[in-house]
């Protein structure tokens, strides 16, 4: 019973360090992958899923945009006449 | 009249437990708080389904060539279920916050201190009489205070099945109630003037450096802690093929249909675990307790090691956002936003706080692999 | 020379026997009906094709490590197909008309004594030297009447898993020819006048009432019938799902992507199972003859119990709705409004119809429970 | 075999009669819910899913309200200059 | 001190060998094939993944009970994945352009002299000490030649298991190489002159044909060829989904969702076969030569094939849309229609090539069936 | 040894006649049912789904199409007053 105790204690130290330990391994990774791949354009991965379900709704999709010219561009035409 | 009988044998009415009984009451509890409370309703309301079917006398769902027997069998005994939810995540995680400022990681790192202290408690719970928690049962519970839900259920699947019904509920209704098991914690270890700390805005993050950081990742998993491979390395996946961004179809796939299909299953497989004799027993007071623990201790060492952090950085850090380190996205990640907001209008946090969020499951994958490998 | 026989005797031509030959122009003429019929066409396309792939001789489909052999066993042995798609047709049902007048469910109750009638006739039948059929055979060929497809294909597997492919395909069939059958019925037992008859518009209903109906069913079913908790369960799971308004993601994919892999698969298995050895038999016969008194039993006793009611009723009732108690949802109801319209140009049943239309589905699901309990 | 007949008519009985006693029970239910549950707004849940399937033309989506709204804002912008 | 020598055993960096570190690199070459050069990246990626997670020191994926070895036994093992690959892929193609000019269908056939070919040289290798393949690796090696992955990773894991990691990279790798690959040997094969040569216009096919066709193709395939079923019977499935009209939501979530499940985990199956001690082998580089001979004596015999067939038809044929016949749709189709347009900038042989291109794809699964029945 | 080697050379000869011989009779079936198949309307499946994924700007999904002579017509409409 104490034995677990111990034991648990040890898993205590042991696991939380490693976890530390690991993550600042990743800090490292991540400082160094900053520092040196070379710069792309910050493009935006953006997958097409994803902005179709984003509500914004200032971002209306291709084909409704190209719905809408055409309509104006329609209504335009037949109020000229 | 000898006819009646057979037939009042073959109802429910004749062979229910009072034991199944409450774990149908305890289903229909869980519905309610999907559907009325909105607790994490993808989850829950399949498990609290899955619970009621699974407390059906006679029916024999959890029996061989039962419905959820195949179900658990196919999908949690192999741990498919959770590590497939796990890709779907890392397909929906950007971790772009976290890149732009990498010392947020180690927020994400501290908050698993709620996991590792609970450890320790559980055990320390065993000189209580009539409780006795091996440890790989303290293991298993201990992971609540990771709050991630597939993780949860993936420790749970291999240390301490019996009680993975019980952790998985704890998990996500502590997740769902991270609303309102947080702010109290962080009012009460920050001061006015540290919340309204205000933080330098966000550096753009290329494309190259969202492609290499999960390779990074599960590279060093490998290397260090390969105990954690397969959650770690199935989250990786995810998160690689949403940012190489030349699997698109693959990848919406895995952010819609599949995470779908799985979590459906996931959650009745989950439910098939509550069973009385399991559930309805001081242990899961016990994990209900200890879960609620290890949530508190997670956002407190979260928020401590801001303070500790803001101390040495030349960046101020809003010490709020050590609490977003438990996990729990983006729901933690908003609620430091909103605390933050209460104190400044005008102090948008929800961006600085989705860096140790995103942290926070890689975290505690880590530290579920670290517990596979020591118990 | 030598060589020569041997390559012959890998080809299809030398190994082919009778029955085979048989068995792949019955699935041709399932996919004529599917496709140049549109016969229920979601089901009977892989059906079809799928009993020519198992009659292909030397192919080996249906032996141990054959493609239809896995689907089989991994989709119908264990009941999961069945069951998922009955969880879809529950996401894709709305039981608002139901709801809104709660009595037409005693016309989807009364519609099932087609099934018990069959069960009877089939018994019977074995007067007939040549004929024997086993009470669990008599029971699965009677759900015909129930007019639900994966009702059928969950009871048969589950009773008389050798005359699956034929109740199968005659359940999906006499679907298809539900504007064929009932019309005449409908006609011989309505009066003009009964016909004509106008209901009265169905009250709204509110979505508290949409929410709580399944979990009444689930719990009414666990109580009293627990051998129909696997069909009632899942639909009732998909309908909590569709009504809660929760769970949106899930509901979307059960209802479309999981519905269709399943269904896909579930008509493959289906067709593996007509083979020339079980469906060209006088057995095959009788459940073709039988399968059609049963759905003609249900509709005409939906419509009397229709009449009856009309008796007893402050509020007019139509009879022709009583027909679409049998199920086949919708295109039972889209007949009633059909047959309706034609006595009466400004008649319109159908939602009036959808009422009994779904009463019949749970009704149908209820009374395999009870052949289940009882055979 | 005569037994099976018997058995076949017993269970035609007793299956008919718990069909609809069971059916009666949930009208029951259905008409105490109908009467006692407090009544909400009769709302309907249509989930996107659906109402994107269902081809009724006078429910555009949101985002296409929002697009047309734009459109025609900045077709009546334009035009007044 | 004990403890801590214990601690490092768990590590990966303790237990990592020399194989499976330089498999994780093989692994990170497709990686980076897949993501920066785009090379199939739907399969490469998951592979190259797969081939990481399964060198994993200490892991266990690859073992009993891990996640891979599930996936495997589970899609690869039943050969299930693949086939569902090929139905999609059969719900994707449309073989207008080949039931508008039949003949092409020679095309699709001359090209897979590169998998006879090359089974063949094979055996010759053989006399090479130190390399040793049974009929069966033969065989297995030639099906590169096919140009289609699903094909080869089919009758890889019938023949041989063992080299189907090796074998599937080695497809992929070459379909993704086709406009590096073939260009040289078009432009060898065929004077200016020749491709130049204009095509006459596609008439339109009409939709009968088109759903006759794939029931055509099965028909004769069970009736000469029914070890080629499994591959041809679950092709023609696709297609008649697609074809017939009446099946729909079917064919669409076949065309998608489905597939793109099947596909990360054929992928990652794949991958788990990238292990050391079978890959780093002297066989793994015969393979990748093999291959890409069988590839070029396809590519080379379409052409010739085109030739012929040009001298004795009365349309002019451009010799170019023989090399399409190797299938690798609708890359080898896309380069046949760019060195035309190379020599005569306004000769468009997209459509032309396509016809062969879906022959080819026919074409091998019908040499793999016939490679089955003979090996 | 040699023997494998004829056997190969075998299965490449009857493999490649096989494939041919096959692909003929197709071939012949396909001819025969071009000539002989009733000519329905040249009718292109294109179900809905494909019809959507392609990028097609002008053709504009049915409810856009709605939406917008709705919008159109409600705002002439508000115009004219
Ligand atoms: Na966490
Ligand atoms: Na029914
Ligand atoms: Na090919």
């Amino acid at each position: 019973m104490s034995e677990l105790f111990i034991n648990a204690a040890e898993i205590m130290a042991v696991g939380m360090t490693s976890v530390i330990a690991f993550l600042l391994l990743l800090i490292f990774c991540m400082s160094m992958m900053a520092k040196y791949l070379p710069k792309g354009a910050t493009h935006e991965p953006t997958p097409r899923s994803a902005r179709k379900q984003s509500k914004a709704g200032n971002q209306p999709s291709d084909d409704t945009v190209a719905a809408i010219s055409a309509a104006v561009h329609a209504y335009r035409t037949q109020r000229k006449k | 009249m000898d006819k009646l009988t057979l037939l009042w044998q073959t109802t429910g009415l004749s062979a229910i437990t009072v034991g199944q009984t409450a774990m149908i009451i305890v289903g229909g509890i869980l519905l309610f708080l999907a559907i009325a409370k909105k607790f994490e309703p993808l989850l829950l309301l399949p498990i609290g389904f899955g619970a009621i079917l699974a407390n059906i006398p006679l029916a024999g769902f959890t029996e061989a060539g039962g419905v959820l027997y195949y179900v658990y069998k196919v999908g949690i005994d192999t741990g498919m279920f959770p590590l497939i939810i796990f890709m779907g995540v890392g397909a929906l995680t950007d971790f772009g916050p976290l890149l732009a400022n990498p010392k947020m990681m180690l927020l994400g790192g501290a908050a698993q201190f709620g996991i590792f202290a609970t450890l320790f408690g559980a055990i320390a719970l065993n000189f209580v009489p009539g409780i006795e928690f091996s440890m790989a049962d303290a293991a298993a519970i201990s992971i609540i205070g990771g709050a991630d839900g597939p993780t949860a259920i993936f420790l749970a699947s291999r240390l301490a099945p019996d009680l993975l019904g019980a952790i998985a509920v704890a998990a996500y209704s502590y997740m769902a109630l991270v609303p309102i098991i947080q702010p109290p914690i962080m009012r009460l270890l920050t001061s006015e003037s540290e919340r309204q700390i205000k933080m330098k805005q966000l550096r753009p993050v290329g494309r190259r450096e969202k492609i290499f950081f999960p390779l990074a990742v599960i590279l060093l998993t490998l290397l260090l802690l390969p105990s954690a491979t397969p959650l770690v390395g199935m989250f990786c996946l995810g998160n690689l093929m949403r940012e190489s961004g030349v699997v698109e179809r693959l990848t919406k796939t895995t952010q819609n249909d599949l995470i779908n299909i799985v979590t459906i299953f996931l959650g009745l497989a989950v439910g098939s675990k509550l069973q009385a004799e399991q559930f309805l027993s001081f242990q899961t007071l016990g994990i209900l307790i200890l879960g609620a623990i290890a949530f508190a201790i997670g956002t407190a060492s979260g928020i401590l090691m801001a303070k500790l952090m803001g101390k040495f950085s030349k960046e101020p850090i809003n010490p709020l956002i050590g609490a977003a380190g438990v996990s729990a996205v983006p729901m933690a990640a908003r609620v430091v936003n909103k605390v933050g907001l209460d104190s400044n209008q005008s102090n948008f946090l929800l961006m600085h706080a989705m860096g140790p969020n995103v942290a926070g499951v890689l975290g505690s994958a880590v530290a579920a692999g670290i517990l596979l490998a020591l118990v």
